[in-house]
């Protein structure tokens, strides 16, 4: 089915994927944003929805990344300096792991390496590169009660990251709930993954085309509005 | 539990002898003990296990790794997943001349919180079904599966706050918190940066982060700004 | 996420139901959240869990018993030594109509914890050896025993904090602290009593001592002072 | 060796035996009093010792009773109120018990009912009364690196409180250090338990009637000093 020589379809790019994920977002949710892209999605959401944005590090309720003013005591979990919306609080890392693997977290929106058709997330090891880089990723993968991955759909070889099983070291089983990708978002349920959205200008063929594991195409799938 | 103040993190390090393991509090650039670690850099202590939240380009933890003093870390962020430069760390990593043990942040925080609260362990389900539950305990409790993470100490804690008072109380500003609170209360030996050193009674009791029982040895020094890039 | 204000404590309680369980803030008159305990009075739902440091002679929680309200108590002060006064709860308790679980306070806050932070349980040294550990699982690990504590949580938390602000977050004074902040994390439904209620960013974020998000229900009230005698 | 129809010697008041509990504790520890008797301790302290007396509700750095000025959240765990010295600090009791189990409590002065020769000890629980209030007492029995036992050396009824092994039931096994009576300092160690002082007037030999238990007397045994 994948054609190693072929190229998927031109899709988003890394802001729209941030910018499709910040729309999964419910308004006066709490969401942690995992390091890379999904740092990204802080930028795309609506003061007046009332989202707080956590940071294992510490903070609940940062607005953004500000490039201006670098204080190097208020950052989020990339490092990167952060501002700060009215009514915002800090804690200890057993109080912030507290908060991720007790349930308050309505959402994290993480990177992906691979993730598998049962909703395995492999994001952390890189066998090629070994040791790792863990972070508050496993917890995230536990403790968030809605699991969104932002990734690129397919490596940069071409290889489906959307994979039967992963062959990455996993993050955590079946903790997904919806993957959004340059091409499509999906669905993650008990009954397989499922084609809710794609990209403008990519049919839902050259989704499944480009993905390693069965989907399902329901009969109506809507493109995304950006 | 009476603490003592040093004229420099040098001498605050000065006697912390080889083979020890040291708690690391900050996280990337905040609450970072900058100045402890290059001081351990210079008095030169050797075989060192480090346990911190991040060792990596840019940090100044990566920088013991010159003269390979560490050789063994327990850390959350180690190898990056893009190879395109390597930290000092990683390398001595390659080489097999420093071992990495690679643990989930927020279980982590709770091995050394059980480190210090005298608990034996606590039980997770972070980690179950990946490689970070190999070789450990998991127990079936009610149907649920869990696994059971054993306490993390450490020899000697180097810490970050913005000031102390003469009782050893500890103030953080911002998200200098993170490890520091935690390793305090977890290591035999505490020894806090900060950034100024006032009089008992400054500090107002509600806003106390690390309680001065738990804080051995103290040093005023300006902070050095940190700026990761992982 | 959203919080919302009530009018009264009687309000704020009116529509908890019948039998559930009930994790209750303070410490004998610190931090007790007095108001809401005389509202769930005079609402008047009865075969309630009640958990608690405290119920004795002088706690308004121990008026619950009046009516027969509360059915089971969890708590680590319940019948004194000396039994010169019997309070409401002894003697329904002595008439076989409340059941007591009575846990070590460590033991009971980290079990609260452990539900309010994800966890399946804890390891402690405290009660090994004694009735407290009668029935419950202990571990051999590197040749030391522990008693394996299990997590504990409520389906309403009822709380005191000096004040709010229209986040959520919650503010304490002095000793006012105790178990309110970490019930706040093990309760499905969490109502907080308050003496004030400001704008967000009116408590500065390094004085929260209840992240918003843990909160579901403020009221403001005069505060009820208690004087306990045991 | 116990007559029951005989009264023990007269011996120290409970404000003495608080006075000298006090003199147990080292300048500059952290001490925790337990309620009743114990919290007298706090009243024959000197301010220059710099002893720091936590409370397990939440205070570490409190001076003394304050019965003037009611502050209903400024108490100790007795309920009381209670001044604060200049370095106070308050947590919650979640941290409260990190401390005291973590070892980080040098010192706890608690009552008790009764104390065996090997150390256990039993103070939360009367057979006669059922139900119990235990408190921090197991906690602080486990954690508190040097256990004080202040108590009335036998019972009203003329029961020695020091037995062969305790028929109450435990609040930890092996864990008293010093038993401070109105009769006698006693050492408990591995060897047993061994009488140091004996207070004004009353001789090793009356220690040793009124003692349940087997009482080592060493050749010269200290007259307290108070």
């Amino acid at each position: 089915m994948i054609m190693p020589d072929a190229r998927p379809p031109n899709g988003l790019s890394r802001e729209l994927i941030a910018l499709r994920a910040a729309r999964e977002l419910e308004p006066g949710s709490v969401v942690n944003l995992g390091i890379g892209l999904p740092t990204l999605v802080a930028g795309f959401v609506e003061p007046a929805d009332g989202i707080l944005f956590q940071a294992e590090n510490g903070i609940l309720g940062y607005s953004g990344i500000s490039e201006s003013d670098f204080d190097s005591d208020l950052i989020n979990a990339g490092g990167q300096p952060v501002d700060l919306v009215a009514g915002a609080s800090f804690f200890d890392t057993a109080d912030s792991f507290a908060m991720i693997r007790g349930g308050h977290i309505d959402a994290a929106v993480l990177g992906g390496l691979q993730v598998s058709a049962a909703g395995d997330l492999a994001n952390w090891y890189v066998p090629a590169r070994g040791g790792g880089s863990v972070g508050g990723a496993m917890d995230l993968a536990v403790g968030a009660r809605k699991l969104i991955i932002a990734m690129a759909h397919v490596t940069r070889d071409g290889e489906p990251r959307i994979v039967e099983v992963c062959d990455y070291p996993l993050t955590a089983e079946r903790c997904v709930d919806v993957i959004i990708t340059d091409l499509a978002v999906i669905d993650v349920s008990a009954s397989g993954l499922s084609l809710r959205e794609t990209a403008p200008g990519v049919s839902p063929q050259e989704v499944a085309r480009w993905t390693g594991a069965p989907l399902i195409i329901p009969p109506v799938v809507a493109e995304m509005s950006l | 539990m009476s603490v003592e103040v040093f004229d420099s993190p040098a001498a605050a390090v000065a006697d912390i002898p080889d083979g020890v393991t040291i708690l690391v509090g900050g996280f990337v650039s905040a609450g970072t003990p900058s100045n402890l670690i290059l001081a351990l850099k210079q008095t030169g202590q050797s075989g060192l296990t480090a346990v911190a939240n991040n060792i990596g380009l840019g940090d100044l933890l990566d920088e013991l790794c010159e003269d390979r003093q560490l050789t063994r870390v327990i850390a959350t962020f180690a190898i990056r997943a893009s190879g395109t430069r390597s930290s000092r760390f990683e390398e001595l990593y390659r080489a097999g001349e420093a071992e990495l043990e690679l643990v989930p942040q927020g279980t982590l925080i709770e091995r050394l919180r059980a480190g210090g609260a005298g608990l034996g362990g606590v039980l997770t389900k972070t980690g179950l079904g990946t490689m970070m539950a190999e070789g450990k305990q998991t127990l079936e409790l009610d149907g649920e599966r869990w696994l059971l993470e054993r306490p993390l100490r450490g020899d000697v804690a180097l810490l970050k706050a913005w000031r102390a008072d003469r009782q050893g109380n500890l103030q953080y500003r911002l998200a200098g918190l993170n490890f520091n609170p935690v390793m305090a209360t977890a290591a035999d030996l505490v020894i806090a940066e900060v950034e100024e050193i006032v009089e008992a009674g400054v500090i107002p009791p509600d806003q106390v982060g690390t309680p001065g029982v738990y804080v051995d040895r103290l040093v005023r020094c300006a902070p050095i700004p940190v700026r990761w890039d992982g």
